[in-house]
């Protein structure tokens, strides 16, 4: 009963949304049929043209210099210019989520060990292949400017370094560092946001030279966030997976 | 001053407490002192009204709002929230575990009063809600992980249900501030399927941090459950940020349809909660359900829509605000003194605590809506505007309120109660400074308001106007601009 | 197609939130429906023939015909979210678990609920 | 000075007093008791200028209205009468810095009540003397708190049912002063008319506690502090006759209704609101006649005396307007003086249980002789004023010819002379108790004033035409009709009344009477349970004292009859039953069916919003 009460609520939820999607539109704005989005109407269109504050003619990859993004990726300059204080939130709410968790789980001293024996290839292995996914993380938010990925690929990249080296053994714990990396990250954040308002009269404002687009040394503060994000959020993660493998015992 | 300080700050701050454990209890009073001082004297004297965020321009970067709305809503959410931060530190035990989480919901709470964006407003809607997840948590015991949980699975159902609202609405404008898209629902550019099913997600996404019936069922649980400091903010500061973005969003985006509904559920929010807060026994109980129907009450009048609609909505709000506030507080008292709050122990309690029973009665009588005390003339505003709408508003408005009014004295009653007229009075019982202090500061707050001229009253008309027109009037001004 | 095919995950994740006693379904239902919706915010930007919004030497020029980037910043916000979200919830099951002995949601609610 | 200053003085003077008694508290009350008696001087004699005033204030565009006409002087007059004596009056007892405010809360609220000139004012300031009164009541007594809830409830059900007519007015006819409601209302659809004027009546009825919202009064008047009991039976109910002269007299309520049916020549709907007032004498008369509390005895006649003031206000006419304004003046003296007689007696004895005294006439004659006259004036005695109002009332019911009215009328006066019987007997006559042998009489200031309100009573049965011509001054100004008065003569259709010569046969009479009791043999005392030949022992005293279950076999024919008593209560456990319905359903504990409830109805709502 109970079932088919839910198989019958979420249908119905379902043919709401698609009468919607459904719906004949053709004298008022509704939902674009899919691949039909025409861009000139919503306001993504200036931030690919990058002509949100001054009208800019075509940005060329590797020609336009001082834009007012030089990010060559779109979604990064709205991720973390357009937008960035969107993302200023979404790192606080991570934040605040691993925090919860701390909080709830307790920092115990004793962890949790695996139940499964590792072998010694494996934990060798592993402590070669960690630092490398740092490393692979580093490099992916460094260059969030220019290709897919940034801070939050990055960062989660990283903990999957620490991920692996807390799967295979059984001592391992995060250090006490990661809390201080988290939080003067964070507070990094803030202070190039508040950074922003003093100099260039807005918070967030970008106060950088903004290079030429698709250098690596390019897009003003953007690479500058998205590696305190990418620390950030490599530290968060992992100190989330610590609390969740901590077992109670004292604070540490 | 740039409202973004008053973000800005309680979040640097919780970044600093997060690893310097020993500074977050001073973090966490700096943060709330300067939010407080900043909220009165940083953004009462702004003349400007849009703030933007990164230096874009209005449609295309984040902007925030500074009209009359939020230089009337900051100011008092800040100082109840720097009131109930010092009776949190007063407590003791455990003072400064939670302080992070009290930072960041600080920031969260200024973030959803300021922002004129609908995904940035969901940004913040989530922080607020995981800290309130958090807070809710704090309860002594596994019922208030449990309650916390149901919290969160109903709040993350209801943000998601947002989220999709808001997707649907960027779909179809292709934008999200809220100015531009106010101005192009009412231009009638959107179709109309869209309109309506994009802001009936949104109302359900906020409707259940604003505790509108039927998304309100976590509200009972977590308000009595949870640990009392944590129920200061959720059921003062919380409601008054979370009804205030509904009713910006709502009055902005909402179909003309919707608001009936948000009228329906709105006075069905009042009866459900008035109706049951009679039958409780327990006055933490009686108030939970009491903050749902208060809640109810400023809702239906943003369905309403109108500029009185929305003053009473507005005064009713910042009423609840300020007589739940003190209403929780001597509840924390009753405990702290006593182990339980039923009508038993409460007998009497107004005698021998006469500050207690004196604030006690401020409050109630405000909120029951009482001539002399502030909730008064928000009342006189609602039943004035609820005409607007069909006669059977007002009348069921009305039945609400007499059974508001009821128990509301039955509990003053309670604790006036004259018990042992023959013997010698009971030793008094002298309640906290702080709450000497508050209770003082928010009686007077009350009165004041209750007995202040009509002219003093424009300042929420402009208010509620700048909400009304005041958001629209800025998109189509940038509709304008384009 | 592919926005229907989202709906039909916001729906299968709704019939999981209803229908689900374990604690862990029950995130696992919420997190099913949040990728729904991810993934239909990320349809409502997609422009037929599009190409990726990264300027690079390949696609050198903004004039060119890209898909529309502000969902996609916008879905990377709501996957961040919904992994705070999911890891608070995880915690709360686990400290639940420890207290009460039981991630069933009818046990737990029949044992605290809103009692008198 | 105008009555803005007078009232802004009695609102701050509140606070002002509860500060001073905090100090001393004597000061404050003499304070009290000074101010109160110079603003009824000044209500009195400078009250009816005619002058009206507008303040700025309540909403954007409603304001605070005060006007000074008759009308307001009349009310004002009594209200303050009333509270000027019992200000004096409770000098001499237990003295609290709380109650004092909320006494002078109660003035303020009362002022304004009564000086008001629009709907909205007059509800503001009558709820604050409400929600005074309500903590005033609880102030003593411990079952207080039980019975005052019903008055809470009540109370609320009138204020809101009011509140709804006002802004009602307001959005239909934009206005809600007396005067441009009465021009307006007469354009209005029926249905519009009939809302706001039942909505009008029940707080009438609610605040002056008839029929069937008069549940409050008994416990109400009885768990009251005993010095308060006058103010709220002479004082505060007397409001709600200020309402209902305006809304029938004032809103033309015969000219607006006067399509309807007519039942004898009174439209349906006065008569239905007439009909309300019968019930209520007849059903206070026999609660009246059934209590063993002084107290509860007197809120009981309180309601019964409120049924004539609706009764006459509703039917109209020359004769029933006059006639109820002066039985709101009467009742209001009458019932202050009974209440403050009781309160004396409580004051001396500790006790307003009936069969616990007896033979007090010995101990405190000057209270018994208020007392008397008191109860003579409620049962419509000559020659006090309480005669002359119900004659005027008979008059009209006469010539109208309503037979039920008339007999509900007649009904309450045979019956109030069973009910006001009874104290006078168990209190003052037969057997002084005991225990009560060192009891003296009360305080001068405490009879002072009582003396001051029998005079009154006595004054204006003597001469009635002082007090009718000030009435035919109110209805002349208003437009309605006047009661041919001389000297010492009221003519009416049926007969006249030559209230002095009245007074002198009586007062012959009572010479003759006085004559023969002085030369009869005196009555020899036996004590009342001397049962020493009897020989058994005496357990239940109170059993056999003779005022105790007085009127038993009176009480038996009406001990069949349907309680309203209950009827509060009962919504009461309706409501909480509702309560814990809505709580299973909204607050189940399954957070599951939370989300459920969040999804049928959006899309509930979506298919039936599209």
């Amino acid at each position: 009963m109970k079932r088919i009460l839910s198989v019958i609520i979420a249908l119905l939820f379902f043919f709401m949304i698609v009468t919607v999607l459904n719906s004949d539109s053709s004298d008022s704005m509704g939902i674009p049929r899919y691949g039909e989005v025409k861009l000139s109407e919503r306001v993504s269109a200036k931030y690919i043209e990058k002509s949100v504050n001054e009208n800019q003619d075509e940005i060329r990859f590797g020609v336009t210099a001082d834009a007012e993004t030089g990010s060559a990726n779109m979604v990064t300059s709205i991720v973390v210019n357009y937008r960035s204080f969107d993302t200023l939130g979404e790192v606080t709410v991570l934040f605040i989520s691993a925090t919860g968790v701390g909080l709830l789980l307790g920092g115990g001293r004793k962890r949790i060990g695996s139940v499964i024996s590792v072998s010694p290839v494996v934990k060798t292995a592993s402590r070669v292949i960690a630092p490398m996914l740092m490393v692979l993380g580093i490099y992916i938010f460094v260059h969030g400017h220019l290709t897919p990925g940034g801070g939050f690929p990055g960062g989660a990249i990283m903990a999957a370094g620490f991920l692996l080296l807390v799967a295979v053994d059984d001592e391992k714990r995060a250090y006490k560092g990661l809390k201080i990396l988290e939080g003067t990250m964070g507070l990094l954040y803030v202070f190039i946001g508040i950074a922003g308002l003093l100099i260039s009269g807005s918070f967030l404002e970008n106060f950088l030279p903004t290079g030429v687009v698709g250098e690596l040394f390019s897009a003003g503060i953007i690479p500058v966030v998205y590696s305190v994000i990418g620390l950030k959020v490599g530290a968060e993660l992992s100190g989330i997976v610590d609390d969740f493998i901590s077992e109670g015992g004292d604070e540490i | 001053m740039n409202p973004v300080w008053l973000i800005a700050i309680p979040l640097a701050l919780a970044f600093v407490s997060a690893f310097w454990r020993i500074v977050s209890g001073w973090a966490l009073i700096i943060a709330a002192f300067f939010n407080a001082f900043a909220g009165v004297f940083g953004v009462i004297f702004l003349t400007a009204t849009s703030f933007s965020i990164g230096g874009w321009k209005a449609p295309y970067g984040i902007n925030l709002l500074v009209n009359d709305a939020t230089k009337l809503l900051l100011p008092i959410s800040n100082i109840l929230f720097l009131f109930a931060v010092l009776s949190y530190l007063r407590k003791g035990e455990e003072t400064t575990k939670y302080s992070v989480v009290f930072l960041v919901a600080l920031a969260s709470l200024n973030g959803i009063l300021l922002t004129n964006d609908l995904f940035n407003l969901f940004v913040f809607l989530e922080i607020a809600g995981i800290s309130a997840y958090l807070l809710a948590s704090t309860g002594e015991g596994s019922d208030s992980k449990v309650a916390s949980f149901k919290y969160l699975m109903i709040g993350s159902v209801g943000s998601l249900l947002y989220l999709l609202g808001v997707a649907i609405l960027y779909g179809a404008a292709g934008t999200l501030n809220i100015s531009e898209l106010a101005a192009r629902v009412s231009s009638g550019q959107i179709s109309g399927d869209v309109t309506l099913v994009s802001s009936l997600l949104i109302v359900a996404g906020l409707g259940v941090e604003s505790k509108l019936l039927p998304f309100n069922g976590w509200v009972p649980d977590v308000l009595t459950k949870s640990s009392r400091v944590a129920t200061l903010v959720l059921a003062s500061v919380y409601p008054l940020a979370m009804v205030y973005a509904f009713s910006k969003v709502i009055l902005a985006v909402g179909d003309d349809r919707v608001l009936n509904l948000v009228v329906l559920l709105g006075i069905a929010t009042v009866l459900v909660g008035e109706v049951i807060a009679f039958g409780q026994k327990s006055l933490r109980r009686t108030l939970a359900y009491s903050s749902i129907a208060q809640s109810g009450l400023a809702i239906f009048l943003v369905g309403i829509g109108s500029v009185e609609a929305v003053t009473g909505s507005i005064m009713l709000l910042i009423n609840n605000a300020l007589s739940k506030f003190m209403l929780f507080s001597i509840d924390d008292q009753v405990i702290d003194e006593a182990g339980r709050d039923d009508r038993d122990t409460l007998y009497g309690y107004g005698r021998k605590s006469p500050i207690v029973g004196v604030t006690f009665v401020v409050s109630a009588l405000s909120i029951a809506g009482m001539p002399l005390f502030f909730g008064f003339r928000g009342k006189l505003n609602a039943i004035s505007a609820s005409f607007e709408a069909s006669l059977a508003v007002p009348v069921l408005i009305l039945i609400a309120a007499a059974i508001e009014v009821t128990y509301y004295f039955r509990w003053i009653f309670t604790f006036f109660k004259p018990v042992g007229t023959v013997q010698a009075p009971e030793k008094r019982i002298l309640p906290s400074v702080e709450f000497l202090a508050f209770g003082l500061v928010l009686s007077t707050v009350i009165v004041f308001l209750g007995v202040s001229s009509g002219e003093a009253f424009t300042m929420f008309e402009r208010a509620a106007d700048s909400l009304v027109n005041g958001v629209l009037a800025i998109g189509k001004a940038i509709l304008g601009g384009m | 197609m592919i926005q229907y095919f989202s709906m039909m995950l916001v729906a299968a994740g709704l019939y999981g939130l209803l229908s689900q006693k374990n604690l862990v379904k029950l995130i696992i239902s919420l997190n099913i429906a949040e990728i729904g919706v991810n993934l239909f915010i990320v349809s409502i930007g997609y422009v037929e023939g599009g190409a990726a919004p990264i300027l690079s030497s390949v696609s050198n020029n903004s004039s060119l015909l890209f898909v529309d980037p502000l969902p996609q910043a916008l879905v990377l916000t709501s996957i961040v979210i919904g992994v705070g979200v999911t890891a608070l919830a995880l915690s709360l099951i686990v400290s639940v678990s420890k207290s009460r002995g039981t991630i069933d949601i009818s046990e737990l609610s029949s044992g605290g609920g809103d009692r008198e | 000075m105008n009555i803005l200053f007078v009232l802004a003085a009695s609102l701050f003077a509140a606070p002002l007093f509860f500060l001073i008694s905090k100090w001393k508290k004597s000061v404050a009350y003499i304070a009290y008791a000074a101010f109160q008696v110079l603003v009824f001087l000044y209500v009195f004699f400078w009250g009816g200028t005619g002058a009206s005033y507008e303040v700025v204030g309540i909403t954007s565009k409603l304001n605070f209205n005060f006007s000074m006409n008759p009308v307001n002087w009349f009310f004002a007059s009594i209200v303050m009468l009333i509270i000027s004596t019992t200000a004096v009056f409770l000098l001499p007892l237990k003295k609290s810095p709380v109650k004092i405010f909320l006494l002078s809360l109660v003035t303020a609220g009362v002022l304004g009540a009564v000086f008001s000139a629009d709907f909205l004012t007059l509800m503001i300031f009558w709820e604050i003397s409400t929600w005074s009164s309500l903590l005033l009541i609880i102030q003593d007594k411990e079952k207080s708190t039980g019975e005052a809830i019903k008055y809470a409830a009540i109370a609320a059900i009138g204020s809101y049912s009011m509140l709804f007519a006002i802004f009602y007015m307001d959005s239909r006819l934009g206005t809600v002063e007396f005067s441009s409601v009465a021009l307006k209302i007469e354009s209005q659809p029926i249905g519009v008319q009939l809302t706001i004027f039942i909505a009008l009546a029940i707080m009438v009825l609610a605040k002056m506690g008839s029929f069937p919202l008069h549940t409050w009064l008994r416990g109400s008047h009885s768990s009251a502090p005993d010095e308060f009991s006058p103010i709220l039976s002479g004082g505060l109910t007397k409001l709600g006759g200020f309402l209902l002269f305006i809304m029938s007299i004032v809103f033309p309520s015969f000219k607006v209704f006067g399509n309807l049916p007519l039942l004898n020549g009174i439209p349906i709907v006065n008569y239905g609101l007439a009909l309300l007032g019968g019930i209520s004498i007849v059903v206070g008369t026999v609660m009246a006649i059934r209590m063993e509390d002084a107290k509860e005895l007197i809120a009981f006649s309180t309601v019964s005396n409120s049924g004539y003031i609706v009764l006459a206000l509703s039917i109209g006419g020359t004769y029933a307007t006059a006639g109820g304004m002066m039985h709101i003046l009467n009742h209001a003296m009458a019932s202050a003086a009974m209440f403050m007689a009781i309160a004396a007696v409580a004051y001396m004895t500790k006790t307003t249980r009936m069969h616990e005294m007896g033979g007090l006439i010995v101990k405190m004659p000057f209270t018994f002789a208020v007392y008397l006259v008191a109860i003579i004036s409620v049962a419509g005695i000559p020659p006090t004023s309480g005669f002359v109002s119900k004659w005027l009332i008979y008059q009209q019911l006469v010539q109208d010819g309503l037979p039920f009215l008339a007999f509900a009328a007649f009904f309450g006066s045979i019956g109030s002379f069973m009910y006001v019987f009874k104290p006078l007997a168990g209190i003052f006559l037969g057997q002084l108790k005991p225990e009560h042998e060192k009891v003296r009489e009360a305080p001068l200031i405490m009879l002072a004033p009582m003396a001051f309100l029998t005079l009154l009573t006595i004054f204006w049965g003597v001469f009635p035409s002082n007090a009718i011509r000030s009435i035919n001054r109110i209805t002349e100004s208003i437009g309605g009709g006047t009661v041919d008065v001389t000297f010492s003569r009221i003519v009416a259709l049926t007969g006249q009344w030559d209230s002095v010569l009245v007074t002198t046969v009586f007062v012959i009479g009572l010479a003759i009477s006085l004559l023969i009791f002085m030369r009869a043999k005196k009555a020899r005392h036996v004590d009342l349970l001397d049962n020493y030949t009897g020989g058994d022992f005496l357990y239940t005293a109170e059993l056999y004292h003779f005022s105790y279950r007085m009127y038993r076999p009176f009480d038996r024919l009406f001990e069949k009859w349907p309680s309203m008593e209950n009827w509060l209560s009962s919504t009461s456990e309706k409501i909480k039953e509702l309560g814990a319905l809505f709580r299973a359903v909204f607050f189940n504990r399954n957070p599951q069916v939370y989300i459920a409830l969040t999804v049928i109805v959006l899309v509930g709502a979506f298919w039936w919003l599209r």
